[in-house]
């Protein structure tokens, strides 16, 4: 990325953090009084991203900088709540109606329309998901097992997968992005949804208020369904790309509310900001060279595992993200069905025993492994644990990227037998489809495959029961830990950041950030 | 001086043509495609590959070039390939903010540097010192640095100036001088110690010359000689040192609209680079050379106006 | 006298400036300098009498006419001719303190013309330019100096010396003494006599003074823009000058010599001599 | 005036320059062996030291991982001066070379490369710059590469600028003359002017490449992260700005003071580079006018797309010394004889001395004229002559209170019942221009060039006059007549540069004349003339004082200019007034030795046969006085007592002066 410095962004490099799950509905809203000073009125909310949104909410890959603006046009069908249970939104009611989890079924709200004041029916909502389909980053992988939309009637869509999904809830929430709708008259010329909104949420963009890569103004949706829903006359989006800018404004008063990442969080408390945090991203290293293609140490599980013990998690997370990450040594996040606690200590902190390992392994004195990192955010990361596996012998000669096209291609470019990584929290069928099957991506560009944590997957994928679901998530989740095949370091906060002028956010548990949405004047 | 003029401006087109093709051909040296970026990188290829075509990018270089060249000629610069927006407007649109900065730092620079040029010629001592010492020191200062330190303390710590963001002149004419004041100060510091020791040593030249002599000789007022002939006289290579330094202020723009969030035409130029979005580039390019030309007739024609010599040549 | 002379300007045009705002600064020039003879051109600026002399050094392009040194056509001679011709044909200019370069020291400057001269090994041309000082009354050490470190009749002896280092034989010298204080002037005057007589060199000698030209000169050549308006024995055009032009540039010198001077110029305000350019030419030869 | 070798000695004395160089000195240091200035790793991890401040550990901190500072200042430093030495030599060789070739070879080159100037400096540097990172992604060669291209530009101007002017000098065209080939010329005369030039220009584009590199890593194009680059730090200390601001100012701090070096050192070795020709240069100028000579000579500035001046020396910085009034010290009672009821003008031991300046020529606390007594009556003409360096000059301008330099004046100066030595601003504002003109011998330059000469004439008319603005343009239009200018109108439209030599004297006569004085002061005004304009000037300067009854001191070296317009002459020599008498006494009986030499040195009076008669050697310079009769080393009879001591003025009779130990052994000196 450019100018617009990629650093402290996990997400400008759109390594799908699915972070802002909402807190929605409950929130009852309640207009803000005035109050003095600031350089924009009560009734505007002034929020940053880091980065030019992508409008288009299909195209729009699930970061920090799209989800704002995406969530103030698009309404989704589904709304994933802070305790990840979901409520209808477009949709009034949906679920599985088969029992291995292929038919999904959604009864739409009647009366509500468009925006632009076309009825947001059956038909349109399958023309929109039919669009999802070929544009989404995620169609090929997250939404590959769908293969027929139909509309039974004007009320009702049935989706039908392939095979077994267990994730459509999830997809079709505002969490993936998947399940906003877009009007007809949007999807005539789908080239102007990266100019103008086509939703039925709860504002729309006006185009005389925008510079585009520069700030996006919104106003109140007239139609919108739902009027306790829209709590300001206008909302400004602007692109900060600088987090400390960011702070600095939010100080400044100039802006509101903005959501950032976790090294940006020591800022934020210097500062002395109101703010509230959510676990959101997993940071580490990818070991993804689990063949030993062209780093043969990789090969061996024990070398593997040694360099998961070499690395001092605790003090990193510490050092750059002061409070907001936590030490651990998988990659799934608590509240997801893969996530058992023991695992975060899965592999502690033990040089010697690390050393050992790589003996054992057949390298008492190390060896030397290329590694690629991106945005400095992540290559901070990667700094300090190519800095703390030189003590066991392991030295790291780490190229950094600043640029996706860069990274995408050196990544996949099977050159690099360590890469580091930032991945949003996601349930654990979602990110096993870019982490474990052996096909090769950004994740496992070696297309590692491994039969015994296919087959958990497999059983988990089908079986109905939530529990019984989880407890084949968590198998896999422990098989993949024990393999290694990853070197996890810290769970990472998003932090949600307001100014004076709004209400305080209600703490998220570690869900994932409240919806910009549901931001209230502060009263 | 009409001469003057149509000399300039006869230069421009195919100055502008040289400048947009150089672009074009440097851009594309970029690795990586628009498509795959305007996709993002977990799209699949062939969904990019499809939107290659569409963008056009198939073609070849020249037939790409050319046709960029024929819209432009009519005055349409193509779309965003990122946001689909017209680029004309767009850059219009950015237009404001980059010459609110150039107008106001040029402004700041000329008035500034030339009081104190002038000051520390006729007075001398410790200010004439001060202003040697301050040239030299203003040029080691990175005005990006200032902007930095600027910001921290002026505008977080004391919260005297906004920190980031534009007012437009019509919303606001005191928002709009506010907003600016922190970029302006950050993009002027090196300039304004430049003209300065520039207006000082023409001052100290054109005071050591005959005519000076002449006047003084003669019983002309001091004020007269210093501020009616001398000035005037000392003024031309300030003038054009003050082009020169306006149209470097171009590249400023660039870091100085990312740090203050303005959104000009750097930040934007730089965005486009981003996004690999040539359609804008190029755009923001032909811009920038436009604002050079108009720079540099404004600096000729001021110099004429103030020496009837250098319009006579 | 015998023979052809050693340098012969025939018809001589030049035009400055580009193309189409030229000016004819030097139109139709004859003149002929002799070996051993020291021709004075006279003529206010903007007469061509710089520029004649321009044009013989091939310093500026002739418009027509021709040029030849010892018979030999050079009007329009390449940089290799020119070049060889470096060795017969020396200029001395007006401004001693910008015709030496002033970063250089003397001995650099005066070792040029033979730098490029066959058989001259460093041992001979050092010799020789401690010679040339020599016979301009320096000291052989002053090789060693910087131009500024002279006074402007010591700096015009150095370029004298320089013109001479090689030997030329003919010597064009462009208001030699013009810039020079009185007390001084008559030294590089009497030295520019005895150095003629001594090597024997031709010399087109250009001075705006009649009576500088005429003590130094044997022949005198008077321009008036760009054309020859008299020439003739030196003494002869002095003291009787035929064309009227000759006859005010003599009226308008002030002489030393209170009664003349003060008639000359009450004579001068009463009537000016005409601005206009000379009808034909009257050159009496 | 001295040679390259002692200016550069002089340099090192100067503090800033040696400090300049001790951190130059540093940084390179630093970028060969950083091992020998820090014993930390550049990306050792002190993670429980992150963000700390200055300490014993780490002298300059640390940033948020730990790294410590000082020792990623070091490490960063090869990177940034590789990048600045790429940038340097390219912008160097691009821009000498082409510039060289256009300024030299002219006409098509010339303009071709112009283009290429204009093309270079309208490309928006940092565009393409982002542009070339974005292609060669880290690669800070290619890109400073770039930069330098781009910065040619400015250095191609400078250096065609400079290589066509000095493709004009006269050196070149006798080293032409002299046989040397293009190459040979290029070498010895036009390549080492160039290298002040070309080593300040360099200098900057060292700083401003040094910025630019800085500026890229800081937005992210420099080298990848775990190698230190100072505009990377810049940007890591930006990343911690809230918490840290401490680590904003080692790198900043380190670009600035470099760049500074780079400045001051360019400044530095050009002023040592070009101090021959600065030299040479102050001679010149201080021949013509002397009052310009001590003046400070400035280098025209170069344009730079950075906009930057090039910078002087530290601690320089005089005040125009033309603007501030001296400081006069109490005059001493008049000596010599009293004055004449009806002069107009008396002059009594005056002197001037020049202050010290050191480095700039002058030595210390130069005399430069010495008891100088001059009466003019009025409606007289009086000549003030003498060879160039006599004090004529100095003489006339400290009568106006304008001495060159700082002069110092002492003695009196006494002009219609004021002493005019130590006269107030409010004195000198009835004196200059109302009561004493003043004219000064280039008329080309002694009018404001930006002007047009009827606003510049009204300006002084109502001056001194406090006309309206119309009366004062008629009066205007009547000077111009009286200065016999055929069409006023016409003239009054002009700019000095629209009139010929002998017009735009006439134009300066006008304008000495606005506010009709009792005497005018002419320095030289005919010298840059041809004789037939000179003549006119001289008949016109006769008619003016003869029709308005004005005294006229006339400056002049020429005998027959006196000879044709004076009164009585004041002959200087090496800052004294030898000789001082009517005119027609001057030439029939000249007492003083000097006179009578220069008399018969004009060639004017010499007979045709034989060689001229001489005066031996040269004017000493002022400094280089001789104690006794200063005349006495060239003088042919001068005996014991002539160097003894110094030789008063004596008075001879009425009117006749001269300064000589037996100024009535009458020898032939022809």
């Amino acid at each position: 990325m450019f100018a617009h410095r990629p650093r402290r962004s996990v997400h400008q490099v759109r390594v799908l953090v699915a972070a802002a799950l909402l807190t929605v509905g409950s929130l009852t809203a309640c207009s803000g009084t005035a109050e003095e000073g600031g350089a924009t009125d009560d009734a505007t909310l002034t929020l940053a991203v880091a980065a030019p949104p992508t409008l288009d909410p299909y195209k729009a890959n699930i970061d920090l900088n799209n989800i704002p603006t995406v969530a103030l046009a698009y309404a989704p069908l589904i709304r994933m709540n802070a305790d990840r249970t979901f409520t209808g939104e477009l949709a009034e009611s949906f679920g599985y109606v088969d029992r291995q989890n292929k038919v999904f079924q959604l009864k739409l709200r009647p009366g509500v329309t468009f925006a632009d004041g076309t009825p947001l029916d059956a038909p349109a909502v399958v023309r929109s998901l039919e669009y999802m389909r070929t544009v989404s980053p995620k169609a090929k992988t997250w939404a590959a097992t769908i293969a027929s939309i139909t509309a039974p009637d004007a009320g009702t869509v049935v989706v039908t997968n392939s095979t077994p999904n267990p994730v459509m809830r999830q997809l079709f929430s505002q969490a993936i992005l998947s399940g906003s709708v877009v009007s007809p008259a949007g999807l005539t010329d789908p080239g102007q949804l990266a100019q103008r909104t086509f939703g039925a949420g709860p504002y729309q963009l006006d185009p005389a208020g925008t510079v585009a890569g520069d700030h996006y103004t919104y106003l109140p949706n007239p139609r919108y369904w739902n009027k306790d829903g829209q709590h300001w006359k206008k909302v400004v989006v602007r692109v900060l790309p600088d987090s400390n800018a960011t702070v600095q404004a939010i100080q400044a008063g100039q802006i509101d509310y903005a959501a950032l990442n976790a090294d940006a969080g020591p800022a934020v408390v210097a500062a002395g900001l109101t703010h509230i945090t959510a676990s959101v991203a997993v940071l580490g290293m990818v070991l993804a060279d689990r063949d030993g293609t062209v780093a043969a140490p990789l090969r061996d599980v024990r070398v593997r595992q040694a360099l998961n013990h070499a690395i001092d998690r605790a003090t990193i997370a510490k050092t750059i993200f002061g409070e907001f990450a936590h030490p651990t040594s998988q990659i799934a996040a608590p509240g997801f069905d893969g996530y058992q606690a023991a695992l975060d200590d899965r592999y502690p902190y033990d040089p010697d025993r690390a050393k050992a390992l790589l003996a054992e392994a057949g390298y008492p004195n190390g060896f030397t492994v290329k590694a690629e990192a991106h945005t400095p955010g992540i290559a901070a990361v990667a700094q300090v644990v190519a800095g703390q596996w030189k003590k066991i012998g392991v030295t790291v000669e780490l190229t950094t990227d600043t640029q996706v096209p860069q990274w995408l291609e050196h990544v996949m470019s099977r050159k690099f037998p360590v890469t580091a990584f930032g991945y949003g929290n996601l349930p654990t069928y979602l990110s096993s489809l870019d982490f474990m099957r052996p096909v090769a991506n950004p994740f496992n560009p070696y297309a590692t495959n491994d039969a015994q944590l296919r087959q958990s997957l497999e059983r988990a994928v089908a079986e109905p029961d939530p529990t019984t679901q989880a407890g084949l998530f968590q198998q896999a989740v422990a098989r993949l830990t024990d393999l290694a095949w990853f070197a996890p370091v810290v769970r990472m906060d998003g932090i949600a950041v307001t100014g004076t002028r709004v209400a305080p956010l209600e703490a998220a548990a570690d869900n994932g950030l409240p919806s910009v949405v549901t931001v209230r004047p502060a009263g | 001086m009409v001469r003057l003029v149509l000399r300039r401006l006869a230069w421009t087109g195919p100055l502008l043509f040289v400048v947009s093709v150089l672009c074009f051909l440097l851009i594309s040296l970029v690795p990586g495609d628009p498509a795959r970026t305007v996709l993002g990188p977990l799209a699949p290829p062939e969904q990019v590959e499809a939107l290659h075509r569409q963008m056009g990018l198939d073609r070849p270089l020249t037939v790409q070039y050319l046709s960029w060249l024929a819209d432009a000629v009519h005055g349409d610069l193509g779309r965003s390939v990122s946001t689909g927006t017209a680029v004309a407007p767009l850059i219009a649109s950015r237009l404001a903010p980059t010459v609110s900065l150039i107008l106001l730092t040029t402004l700041t620079v000329g008035v500034v540097g030339t009081a104190l040029g002038v000051l520390s010629a006729v007075r001398g001592g410790p200010l004439g010192r001060l202003v040697d010492v301050a040239s030299v020191v203003g040029l080691a200062v990175p005005g990006f640095w200032l902007a930095l330190v600027l910001i921290t303390w002026l505008a977080v710590r004391w919260r005297l100036f906004p920190a980031t963001g534009y007012v437009p002149f019509g919303e606001s004419p005191v928002g709009w001088l506010r907003s600016l004041a922190l970029p302006v100060t950050a993009t002027s510091l090196a300039a304004v110690t430049a003209v300065a020791k520039q207006t000082r040593d023409a001052m100290l030249d054109v005071l050591s010359r005959d005519f000076v002599r002449v006047m003084q000789a003669n019983g002309l007022s001091t004020r007269s000689i210093v501020y009616r002939h001398a000035l005037r006289t000392a003024a031309v290579p300030v003038v054009a040192l003050l082009g020169v330094i306006s149209a470097s202020l171009l590249g400023a723009t660039v870091l100085i609209e990312n740090i203050f969030g303005l959104p000009g035409l750097g930040s934007g130029a730089a965005l486009a680079a981003a996004q690999h979005d040539i359609p804008v580039l190029q755009g923001a390019v032909v811009c920038y050379t436009l604002i050079v030309v108009a720079i540099g007739l404004l600096a000729d024609l001021a110099q004429a106006w103030l020496d009837p010599r250098v319009g006579a040549r | 006298m015998t023979g052809q002379p050693l340098l012969a300007v025939h018809d001589l045009v030049v035009d400055l400036g580009q193309r189409r705002t030229a000016t004819r600064a030097v139109d139709r020039v004859s003149l002929t300098v002799a070996a051993g003879e020291t021709v004075g051109l006279v003529g206010e600026s903007g007469s061509g009498k710089s520029t004649i002399a321009r044009a013989i050094l091939g310093l500026t392009p002739v418009t027509g006419g021709r040029i030849a040194i010892d018979g030999v056509d050079v009007t329009h001679a390449g940089r290799r001719q020119r070049r060889a011709l470096s060795r017969d044909v020396q200029l001395v200019f007006q401004d001693p303190f910008s015709s030496l370069n002033p970063a250089r020291r003397i001995g650099d400057s005066l070792v040029e013309p033979l730098l490029n001269r066959r058989g001259v090994d460093p041992v001979r041309r050092r010799t020789l330019v401690a010679e040339a000082l020599g016979r301009v009354g320096l000291p052989a050490e002053a090789v060693h100096r910087y131009p500024g470190q002279f006074s402007g009749g010591q700096r015009q002896r150095i370029a004298l010396a320089r013109a001479l280092v090689g030997t030329p034989r003919l010597l064009v010298t462009d208001e030699p003494v013009s810039a020079l204080d009185l007390s001084v002037r008559a030294q590089i005057i009497n030295l520019l006599a005895d150095l003629q007589a001594e090597l024997g060199f031709g010399h087109l000698f250009i001075a705006h003074d009649l009576a500088v030209v005429r003590h130094l000169s044997h022949r005198m050549v008077v321009l008036h823009q760009g054309r020859v308006v008299e020439s003739g024995d030196a003494e002869e055009v002095y003291r009787r000058p035929v064309h009227p032009y000759t006859r005010a540039l003599l009226a308008a010198v002030p002489v030393p010599d209170p009664g003349r001077a003060r008639a000359a110029l009450a004579a001068f305000a009463r009537q000016p001599p005409q601005a206009g350019p000379v009808p034909g030419r009257c050159s009496i030869s | 005036m001295s040679g390259p070798g002692p200016a550069s000695a002089r340099l090192l004395r100067r503090p800033l320059v040696l400090l300049a160089l001790l951190w130059l000195a540093l940084v390179l240091v630093c970028a060969l062996h950083p091992e020998l200035v820090t014993g930390r790793d550049p990306v050792d991890q002190d993670l429980p030291a992150a963000l700390s401040g200055p300490s014993a550990a780490h002298p300059l901190g640390t940033d948020r991982l730990g790294q410590d500072l000082l020792s990623r200042l070091a490490y960063g430093a090869a990177g940034t001066l590789w990048g600045v030495l790429v940038a340097v030599l390219t912008a160097t060789v691009v821009g000498v070379g082409l510039g060289l070739l256009a300024g030299y070879l002219g006409g098509l080159v010339d303009a071709l490369v112009g283009r290429l100037a204009d093309l270079l400096f309208a490309l928006p540097a940092i565009v393409i710059l982002l542009v070339v990172v974005a292609v060669f992604p880290g690669d800070v060669t290619i890109a400073m590469l770039t930069f330098g291209l781009l910065l040619s530009s400015g250095l191609i101007r400078v250096v065609r600028a400079a290589t066509r002017s000095t493709r004009e000098e006269l050196f070149i065209a006798a080293a032409r003359l002299a046989g040397l080939s293009t190459p040979q010329i290029l070498r010895r005369h036009v390549l080492p002017r160039l290298r002040g030039l070309v080593i300040v220009q360099a200098s900057l584009v060292a700083a401003v490449a040094l910025v630019m590199q800085a500026s890229l890593a800081f937005l992210g194009f420099g080298p990848p992260p775990p190698e230190p680059s100072w505009g990377g730090m810049i940007d890591e200390a930006r990343a911690v700005i809230v918490r840290h601001p401490w680590a904003l100012f080692p790198p900043g701090l380190a670009v600035a003071l470099t760049v500074l070096s780079f400045v001051l050192l360019g400044d530095a070795a050009r002023d040592g580079a070009t101090a021959a020709w600065s030299a040479t240069k102050l001679a010149r100028r201080r021949r013509r006018s002397p009052g310009a000579g001590v003046a400070r000579t400035t280098a025209p500035a170069p344009a730079h797309p950075t906009g930057s001046a090039p910078a002087h020396p530290l601690g320089s910085a005089p005040a125009h010394p033309a603007l501030s009034t001296p400081v006069h010290p109490v005059a001493p009672p008049p000596a010599g004889t009293p004055r004449h009821a009806d002069t107009l003008l008396s002059v009594r031991q005056l002197s001037v001395q020049l202050p010290a300046r050191p480095g700039r020529g002058a030595r210390t606390g130069t005399t430069v004229v010495s008891d100088v007594d001059l009466d003019v009556g009025p409606g007289e003409i009086v000549g003030l002559v003498g060879e160039s360096g006599c004090g004529k000059t100095v003489t006339a301008l400290s009568i106006l209170g304008l001495p060159p330099g700082d002069g110092r004046i002492t003695g009196s100066c006494h002009f219609a019942g004021v002493d005019l030595v130590g006269a107030t601003d409010r004195q000198w504002r009835t004196v200059r221009g109302r009561r004493i003109g003043y004219v000064a011998q280039d008329p080309m330059v002694s009018l404001d060039p930006t002007l047009r000469v009827g606003v510049q004439l009204a300006e002084a008319v109502r001056r001194h006059t406090g006309l309206g603005r119309r009366p004062a343009r008629a009066r205007v239009l009547a000077l111009l007549r009286d200065v016999g200018l055929p069409a006023p109108e016409t003239a009054a439209r002009r700019y000095p540069h629209q009139l010929s030599g002998g017009m735009a004297q006439r134009v300066a006569i006008a304008f000495a004349l606005a506010g009709d004085p009792d005497l005018l002061i002419a320095d030289e005004p005919t010298t840059a003339l041809d004789v037939t304009r000179q003549a006119e000037i001289l008949a016109l300067l006769a008619r003016t004082s003869r029709d308005r009854r004005m005294a006229v001191l006339l400056v002049t070296h020429d005998l027959g200019v006196v000879a044709a317009l004076c009164d009585r002459a004041v002959v200087m020599y090496a800052g004294q007034v030898v000789e001082s008498c009517p005119v027609t006494d001057l030439f029939a009986r000249p007492r003083h030795p000097y006179t009578r030499g220069l008399l018969a040195a004009d060639p004017h009076r010499a007979s045709r046969s034989g060689p001229l008669p001489t005066i031996s050697g040269t004017v000493p310079a002022p400094g280089d006085w001789p104690t006794g009769c200063r005349f006495a080393p060239r003088c042919p009879l001068a005996g014991e007592p002539c160097r003894r001591a110094p030789v008063p003025l004596d008075r001879l009779g009425p009117g006749h002066a001269v300064r000589c130990v037996r100024p009535d052994e009458d020898r032939v000196a022809a």
